[in-house]
């Protein structure tokens, strides 16, 4: 080795600046790209997101393959099993599962989405404001355990009820059912959100952007649910199935999407009887299918998580 | 209006067999040889029974259990007929409104004391009691100051029931009727033992507590669990019972209860679950009975589009109730295309199978009718219409089995609602809807009570349509003592009726059950709940 | 006599996403019996994961030892089974960490953390195994042990835990004690009396140590030989006197420039050594300190030197030593960069 | 003490708030207990029912009426059972839905730790991911599909356990498992998460420092630090289950407390909405407070005096 | 305008720890000169650290008096309040926990800028390149985020936060203790040329004294809540009066070998618990030199030489 550096030449003091002392050689990526970048190589959360995407395509697309609707009848030809005609078979009223699959597909998709996304933004809010006042003087602390008493009474006064009221002030369709969802369904998040702000908010870098002078507002959008998206992220993949379900529930009490439009939901609980009488495709596709979106959801949450978890991008 | 048999409404068609012919389809009673078979029976009572306090019972579930443990004057044979039970002999008044009933002598509760005339009195009064707040104190207002008394208007002493002695009861009536015999085999008219509940308010609430004076008496009851009944050692008629142990289990879920049944937990289950129908049709187990009821669409005739008759019309004859039948409820339901059920008889002739059909299923003439229809009120476009109902698996079914006929036959996009049981009875009771499902059972078989369902005055006529000649002729065979005539007038109502059409008969109902094989003799009364107090076990 | 320890060329890395980063790039170095050898180095430089290999707490996934050995009494350590070398973690080499506050569980009791490795080594019951706890947190110079043993972390300072972690470590008499910045996260006063507790038990036991610090006061107070890491190699290694008296490593010297210096009266600027340590993900070519380095010079930037030998035990990775580098002196005429 | 008794009076506050609400509710959603019955009674009939049940009086009258017998905690008839009263029905119907909600927890408990340690411990790898799925499914397959399946196979086909009923403690296994998997599921993605979190502590490798086995140093070390976390989400969770599910005791006819919730409501049977309404919210509260001690418990960090949740 | 830029008087910080109040800070009396840098030193729990929070408005005080360029900060109108606190700022201990690791570090620069709308657009960017190269980085690590970063690096950043909003007084909240040595030598002289350029105040927080020496002009000695001595810098170190300070000095250790040591003064055990500190002197648990008189009075603080404060019975 030191014959190669044998010339004496290379023994003369390096000019002032050459080397850069501040020099960061890591290939400087925006930390959505990173993330990005970490989800696609997280080979679950890409089977995942294809896997919704898929669904999302047949959603649109799924109906259109088949020359039957969602709501074509053939009473003579109920509860056919799956074959070349009928791809998913045909339900007791001899409509065809496939089209009322992929319909389904279009109504409980919309719901959880529209479901989740109510609950996070209610339940951001509300734990949000819950957790950053507590603590911080009297009127926080009483603005905390209001708004704390509030989530208690809403657990506790009857959901059945309150749907009732509902139904007799709303006409039944998608948006009331979505509003129904969202009257409780934030509660849960709020918790979780007000827990991991009592836990962030002690971190110094909120102190800081406190003493710069940042409102408080801006610091819990930037500085607080920035941190806690991996618990909120958790708790939407167990938003969307309940919603779903939930659906079929409130269709039951009159506030649903309205027969015969068909949502996952629905479908298997019309179903059920098939767990006596073997028309498995009924219950099967509808349920497959809601779980095939959940196992999606959290496959990609999961790796979503991971590539935006800040311990990681440590290492 | 059915839901489902434990609604306290239902508990009201009980009297169809106090009060029918019954036809009373018993089981094969031959008697083999059962010897060491021990005689207990589990069948399903689908619910807890709201009440066994045969003032406060409301409901089927109650009554069938009530039936079992109780006797009273009058008492059901193996055919569905009223006899005499508690009562050993009776006098009746020249004016048939005074009757005198002398007890048994070997009448005895089951802690062993002899039934008194006095329980029954007061039984009855009890039952008449205001304070009690009995809904069915009304099925007592045949007696003498009844209704004064139980209406607030009038006091204890004047209601025509009297104990003249330990064994002998004065009932006198307000007006002679004919049923008598029926009206006191109801549990309403059954007799309370006096001490126990006067000693004891909530007497009926536990098994402990319990004493009654029919073939069984009650030997547990784990509220929403089960109950158990043993036979009564001191039933006087205790050689006539069969069946030793009688055990109803609460199970509420039919995809449950059936399976129970197929793995043997249960003997004995009602209302199958829809999807195993089909593969249980041609079960030895399974049985059908008729039911005295009708399933229906009301039409708003306020409302458009069936303000107008040929709308109405063009709907009863545009949807294919056969498929319906065939294909949906598959419990062997018939297609309705009157009002009437089959099985009220009369003279030995059926009033239905008189006349068995008010028009033929016509997609053509219904398309013509529509077209008419919407010329006659110049509609360009045919109203918005919605179909409500409460939901229910099959109610759902239906209705859209129905909305996709009225769309492929006459081209009218028909939307469903639904609502939760109480709203729905709430909404449509403000008449506030345009096409609304409802169910009708006769209280007793007989057209009468199907057809005084739309008189103009009916509460439950929620279709604003009223006809002064339905009304006439309804009133007019009230009053008409000529059995064959009154008839006559009941088809002309019929007629009346079935032109205007503020409404749509889909079907008939029916019940259904499956029995384990093992047993024999079991007892299907008509609109009632399986009787097996002469069933046997035989395996 | 035979070392202690011997460790050989020790090559680990880590997968991270963006590729590969070579945490230690071929370290080699001994410990003898009862010898404290003291491991400076800023963070980063690879002093901790060398620990962590001896201790194979190394994280399983994505850190692979790539070459190297490390010989422990004869006994080649990467090449034992897991179950052989629990037997030796915590028995025959134990460690204490840096932080304190979070190297204890929270939910258990001290004594009871204490305890669970005596058990598992020494076969004792609880009873004795509790005796033998309480006469270490003695040891340690807990004072009441007895109410201590039941106490949880968060009842204790930080002082206190640091004893109860060098307890923990000692529970089993090992041989070896590696020290990962035991004073770095304490109060000078207790950081004063962790050392000198420290000396005492070493005196006792002839425990020896590797001690990991950038502080150098620490290593003078404790170490007899010095080992100095820079991104991942040593770069220079001798005895204390060596590394902190006659320095020949311009990162050694830059340390020890840049501490103050509390004795002088007048306020004077500091000297410190410009710039951040480069980034293991891509390790420069040359010597690594080459950048920071007012002494570097062309061939720093090419080539990494070997170790050069300046006297028995003390060897320096830096071209300065070759004969055909100018004298430092002559980098010192020519004026120090003020920038 | 000061603490528990401020506690208290926030507790009873807050019941008040529940009660008085839930009776607006009750009372503005149409159709009232004897509804059904009110096309073929006759108006006296129904009056005199109504006035048992002191529903012929106004409103206010009722409403301090009940929070009269409130106070002696007296919770009125059932109108749908009439012989019988609410606090008989919670009496009889608690320790059913009870026994089952523990049983249920307990298993939920021990299997969604189980699992969710694996699938931390093998994070991003095989097993992991099959942990992973066995909860999705638990999420995604609702009981009211779980349970007539599992009643299928279990015992009509394998005839291993009876369908339904209560009764012997075989009668409790099916809906327990039933019962447990939504929340099992919960929990053990819960538990991965904060596993995980918990792995890359200090602590651990201080564990790992004094050579103790895997097992030891995850179930020493990890489980009490990963659980905290979970502990703290479960308040509302244990509460649902220890006060019964309707839909878990309808298909197995199990004769506890969740059915009452429902059926209540749907028979307007006002003072067992009410009842059970208020026992729920007390249930609630009182478990989110004793979660509260227990998490205190379980961390020794957190001081019982200091405040929050 | 007076020479003193803050003076504190009686100063008091108390927490409600259950039913006991934690004296975290108790009567602390100093001021500070317009352009000095006073150190403050303590071992953890000594109360430097609330201190210095309470001073720049993170926490309340209790009670007492600060009085910022003559005017007490407690009467200040609500503009003049938020003035302070831009006027008044702070560099964190921890440079991992004080920046948020989901902002770029341009965004994390420029908060309190925009916080207090001092600058937008071009110039915004502008002052973020300028700040960065100031403190030693370059302009285009602004894209980049904090976990790219070495320590002294984000130390540098968080400096360059509060220079970002134009102060004028600056506390250091142990701004070096979690650096390297060689990385601490960075930061204390980036402070001192911008303290000489920029005419800023430092109230420099550290637990060793080594690193103070050279910063500060005079040096605050705590002690459990309450000041033990003051002085200025190289009397403290020339003469400690304070056997507390005695003691902190004696602990360093020296990186020599050959030169003679000193005698250590090992100080037995930890402070005691700031909720029930010890009658009289504070430190008289710990003090080699405890008189009886000690447990029964509280020393005066007192002026044994000109400039030279302690709070010792012994003097």
């Amino acid at each position: 080795m030191l014959e190669k550096a044998s010339h004496d030449s290379l023994f003369r003091p390096l000019e002032k600046g050459r080397l850069k002392k501040e020099e960061i050689r890591r290939p400087g990526v925006s930390q959505a790209k990173e993330s990005f970048r970490r989800v696609l190589k997280n080979k679950l959360a890409v089977t995942g997101a294809i896997i919704l995407l898929l669904i999302l395509f047949f959603a649109i697309f799924g109906p259109r393959m088949v020359p039957y609707s969602y709501s074509d009848q053939s009473l003579a030809s109920g509860n056919l099993s799956p074959d070349g005609k009928h791809w998913f078979g045909t339900d007791d009223l001899g409509r065809d599962m496939w089209a009322r699959t992929w319909y389904g597909a279009r109504i409980s998709l919309t719901i959880g989405v529209a479901a989740a996304l109510i609950d996070l933004v209610v339940g951001l809010l509300v734990g949000g404001i819950s957790g950053y006042m507590a603590g911080r003087g009297k009127l926080g602390d009483r603005i905390d355990n209001g708004l704390m008493r509030i989530v208690e009474i809403l657990y506790s006064i009857p959901y059945l009820l309150v749907v009732i009221l509902l139904l007799v002030v709303m006409k039944p369709g998608l948006w009331t059912i979505v509003i129904a969802l969202s009257i409780t369904g934030w509660v849960s998040m709020a918790r979780v959100v007000r827990g991991q702000i009592l836990q962030i908010k002690q971190q110094e870098f909120v102190a800081a952007a406190q003493k710069l002078g940042t409102p408080h507002g801006a610091i819990i959008l930037k500085h607080l649910f920035p941190n806690m998206l991996g618990i909120i992220i958790v708790n939407l993949t167990f938003t969307i199935p309940n919603a779903i379900f939930a659906e079929a529930f409130l269709s039951f009490i009159g506030l649903g999407v309205q027969a015969p439009i068909a949502s996952w939901g629905t479908m298997a609980n019309d179903a059920l009887g098939v767990i006596l009488s073997g028309q498995w495709w009924r219950l099967f596709f509808p349920g497959f299918m809601i779980s095939l979106t959940m196992f999606a959801f959290n496959v990609f949450g999961d790796g979503l998580q991971d590539a935006l978890d800040p311990h990681q991008a440590k290492d | 209006m059915i839901k489902t048999m434990k609604k306290p409404f239902a508990g009201l068609l009980v009297l169809v067999l106090i009060m029918s012919v019954l036809s009373a389809c018993s089981g094969n009673s031959k008697s083999t040889s059962t010897e060491g078979v021990k005689q207990e029976i589990t069948m399903n009572a689908v619910s807890e029974p709201p009440s066994l306090d045969p003032a406060l019972a409301t409901d089927t579930t109650s009554g069938w259990i009530l039936d079992h443990l109780y006797e009273g004057l009058y008492m059901k044979n193996k055919s569905g007929d009223s006899v005499k039970g508690l009562a050993k002999g009776v006098k009746v008044s020249k004016d048939k409104k005074v009757y005198t009933f002398k007890l048994r002598d070997d009448a005895k509760w089951s802690d062993g004391d002899p039934v008194k005339a006095q329980d029954f009195e007061y039984a009855w009064k009890h039952v008449l009691d205001p304070k009690t707040g009995s809904s069915f104190a009304f099925y007592m207002y045949y007696i003498k100051g009844a209704e004064a008394y139980n209406k607030g208007k009038g006091s204890v002493e004047d209601v025509g029931v009297k104990a003249l002695d330990d064994k002998t009861l004065q009932v006198e009536l307000a007006a002679p009727i004919g049923f008598i015999e029926k009206l006191l085999s109801f549990w309403v008219y059954y007799p309370v033992k006096k001490e126990t509940a006067e000693g004891n308010k909530n007497w009926a609430a536990e098994a402990k507590d319990y004493v009654s004076n029919g073939p069984y008496k009650l030997t547990e009851w784990k509220h929403n669990r089960s109950v158990v009944i043993e036979k009564n050692k001191s039933y006087y008629g205790k050689d006539d019972v069969n069946m030793e142990k009688v055990t109803w289990k609460m199970v509420n879920d039919a995809t449950t209860y059936y399976q129970m049944y197929k793995s043997g937990e249960l003997d004995l289950i009602q209302t199958l679950p829809s999807d195993v129908i089909n593969q249980e049709k041609d079960n030895k187990e399974y049985k059908v009975t008729p039911y005295f009821g009708t399933y229906m669409y009301m039409f708003n005739v306020d409302k458009e589009p069936f303000n107008n008759q040929k709308v109405r019309e063009a709907f009863n004859l545009a949807i294919d109730r056969k498929m319906i039948t065939d294909k949906i409820t598959q419990a062997g339901e018939k297609p309705a295309q009157a009002f009437v059920p089959y099985g009220a008889e009369s003279g030995g002739k059926d009033f239905r199978k008189e006349k068995e059909q008010y028009f033929q299923e016509d997609v053509k003439k219904a398309k013509q009718l529509i077209k008419e229809a919407m010329k006659e009120e110049g509609w360009s476009q045919f109203p918005e219409t919605e179909l409500k109902y409460n939901t229910l698996d099959s109610n759902k079914k239906i209705a859209e089995a129905v909305q996709e006929m009225l769309k492929k036959n006459l081209g009218v996009d028909v939307k469903l609602t639904n609502q939760e049981w109480k709203t729905y009875l709430d909404t449509t009771k403000q008449k506030n809807f345009q096409m609304a499902r409802m169910g009708w059972i006769g209280i007793y078989v007989d057209p009468t009570p199907i057809l005084d369902y739309y008189l103009g005055d009916s509460p439950n006529n929620r279709t604003n349509w009223v006809n002064p000649k339905y009304d006439k002729l309804l009133a007019q065979s009230k009053t008409e003592q000529n059995e064959k005539k009154r008839m006559e007038l009941l088809h002309q109502a019929e007629n009346v009726l079935m032109k205007d059409l503020p409404f749509m008969p889909v079907y008939y109902y029916s019940n259904n059950y499956l029995t384990s094989s093992k047993f024999k003799g079991v007892v299907y009364p008509v609109n009632r709940y399986p009787y097996v107090r002469w069933a046997e076990k035989t395996e | 006599m035979a070392q202690l320890l011997e460790v050989d060329q020790l090559k680990v890395s880590f997968r991270s996403h963006g590729g590969e980063v070579q945490a230690v790039r071929g370290v080699s170095f001994n410990i003898g019996h009862g010898e404290v050898l003291a491991v400076v180095g800023e963070s980063g430089c690879g002093k901790s994961v060398t620990a962590q290999a001896i201790m194979k707490l190394l994280p399983k996934r994505g850190c692979r030892i790539k070459q190297g050995s490390i010989h422990f009494d004869g006994k080649d350590l990467l090449k034992l089974s897991g179950k052989e070398m629990k037997q030796i973690k915590g028995s025959q080499i134990s460690m204490v960490f840096q932080d304190p506050m979070t190297s204890l569980n929270p939910t258990m009791k001290i004594g009871i953390q204490i305890a669970e490795g005596i058990i598992k080594h020494k076969g004792l019951n609880k009873t004795q195994a509790k005796a033998r706890a309480l006469e270490l947190l003695k040891l340690a110079g807990i004072p009441n042990p007895e109410s201590r043993y039941n106490q949880y972390p968060h009842e204790l300072s930080g002082g206190m835990r640091q004893r109860v972690l060098i307890a923990i470590a000692l529970a089993c008499d090992p041989k070896l004690l590696i020290a990962d910045e035991p004073t770095t996260a304490l109060d000078v006063t207790i950081q004063a009396q962790i050392l000198d507790l420290m000396k005492d038990l070493q005196h006792k036991f002839g425990t020896s140590i590797m001690l990991i610090t950038h502080d150098l006061g620490v290593v003078a107070e404790m170490a007899q030989n010095v080992i100095v890491m820079y991104a991942g190699i040593v770069v220079e290694s001798g005895t204390v006197a060596d590394i902190l008296e006659r320095p020949k490593h311009p990162y050694t010297m830059g340390l020890l420039n840049s501490l103050p210096n509390y004795e002088e009266g007048e306020k004077e600027r500091l000297i410190p050594i410009e710039g951040s340590p480069p980034d293991l993900y891509d390790p420069p070519k040359g010597c690594p300190f080459a950048a920071r380095c007012e002494f570097a010079m062309e061939i720093c930037v090419g080539e990494l030197p070997e170790p050069f030998a300046v006297n028995d035990g003390h060897h320096s990775r830096c071209w300065l030593n070759d004969p055909r580098a100018p004298k430092v002196t002559e980098f010192a005429a020519a004026g120090r960069d003020e920038s | 003490m000061k603490f528990i008794l401020k506690r208290l009076l926030t507790m009873l506050l807050t019941i008040w708030v529940i009660t008085t609400l839930t009776f607006v509710i009750m009372h503005t959603i149409p159709g009232d207990p004897f509804s059904s019955d009110s096309d073929v009674l006759p108006e006296e009939v129904l009056n005199n029912m109504r006035a048992k049940f002191n529903l012929d009086k106004p409103l206010p009258f009722q409403y301090l009426l009940y929070l009269k017998n409130l106070a002696s905690f007296d919770l009125g008839p059932s109108i749908e059972s009439e012989t019988r009263n609410v606090n008989t029905l919670i009496a009889e119907g608690l320790p059913v839905s009870a026994l089952l909600g523990f049983q249920a927890l307990v298993i939920a408990l021990v299997f969604g730790l189980i699992l969710g340690i694996i699938a931390s411990l093998f994070h991003n790898r095989t097993i992991d991911y099959a942990a992973m799925t066995i909860a999705i499914l638990g999420i995604s397959v609702p009981s009211f599909i779980l349970a007539p399946l599992m009643i299928k196979v279990f015992a009509v086909q394998w005839g291993m356990l009876p369908v339904a009923s209560w009764g012997t403690w075989k009668h409790t296994i099916l809906p327990s498992v039933a019962l447990a998997a939504g929340p099992l599921a919960i929990i053990a993605r819960f538990t991965r998460s904060s596993m995980l979190e918990v792995l890359k502590q200090n602590y651990m490798k201080t564990a790992d420092a004094k050579g103790l086995g895997a097992a030891g140093i995850v179930v020493k070390h990890g489980i009490r630090n990963a659980i905290i976390p979970v502990v703290s989400f479960m308040g509302p969770l244990v509460a649902h289950l220890l006060t019964g599910t309707f839909v878990i005791e309808k298909i197995f006819a199990i004769p506890g407390l969740g059915k009452y919730f429902v059926d209540s409501i749907f028979n307007r049977d006002y003072p067992v909405i009410l009842g059970t309404t208020i026992f729920f919210s007390v249930v609630l509260i009182v478990t989110l407070f004793l979660i509260d001690l227990s998490y205190r418990l379980i961390d020794p960090r957190i001081k019982l005096s200091s405040r929050g949740d | 305008m007076t020479e003193m830029l803050l003076e504190v008087e009686n100063l008091k910080k108390y927490f409600n720890v259950g039913k006991h109040s934690l004296k975290a800070v108790d009567n602390v009396s100093f001021s500070v000169r317009r352009g000095e840098t006073l150190g403050l030193v303590g071992e953890s729990g000594s109360g430097k650290s609330t201190l210095g929070r309470t001073i720049v408005g993170l926490n309340e005080a209790t009670g007492g008096k600060m009085v910022f360029e003559g005017r007490d900060v407690s009467t200040l109108s609500k503009k003049e309040k938020r003035k302070y606190n831009r006027i008044v700022q702070m560099i964190f201990q921890d440079p991992h926990a004080s920046l948020n690791p989901r902002m770029k570090v341009g965004d994390i620069i420029a908060e309190g800028m925009d916080a207090h709308k001092l600058a937008s657009g071009k110039e915004r960017m502008h002052r973020i390149f300028s700040l960065l190269e100031r403190v030693g980085l370059q302009g285009d690590h602004a894209k980049r985020y904090p976990h790219e970063f070495s320590g002294g690096q984000r130390q540098r950043i968080g400096i360059a936060r509060a220079l970002a909003v134009e102060p004028k007084f600056i506390v250091a909240d142990e701004p070096i203790s979690a650096l390297d040595v060689s990385i601490q030598a960075q930061v204390i002289n980036l402070m001192e040329d911008l303290q000489r350029e920029m005419g800023l105040t430092f109230l420099f927080i550290a637990h060793d004294l080594g690193m103070v020496k050279h910063i500060s002009d005079r040096i605050g000695v705590m002690y459990l809540g309450s000041f033990m001595e003051l002085a200025d810098s190289g009397d403290l170190f020339s003469e400690p009066l304070h056997p507390y300070t005695q003691a902190l000095l004696s602990a360093i250790p020296a990186p020599t070998v050959s030169r003679e040591k000193q005698e250590r003064i090992i100080l037995k055990g930890d402070p005691p618990s700031p909720i029930s500190p010890p009658s009289g002197c504070r430190f008289r648990t710990r003090c080699p030199h405890a008189m009886e008189v000690c447990a029964a009075a509280v020393p005066e603080w007192k002026e044994i030489r000109p400039q030279h404060w302690t709070a010792c019975h012994l003097y």
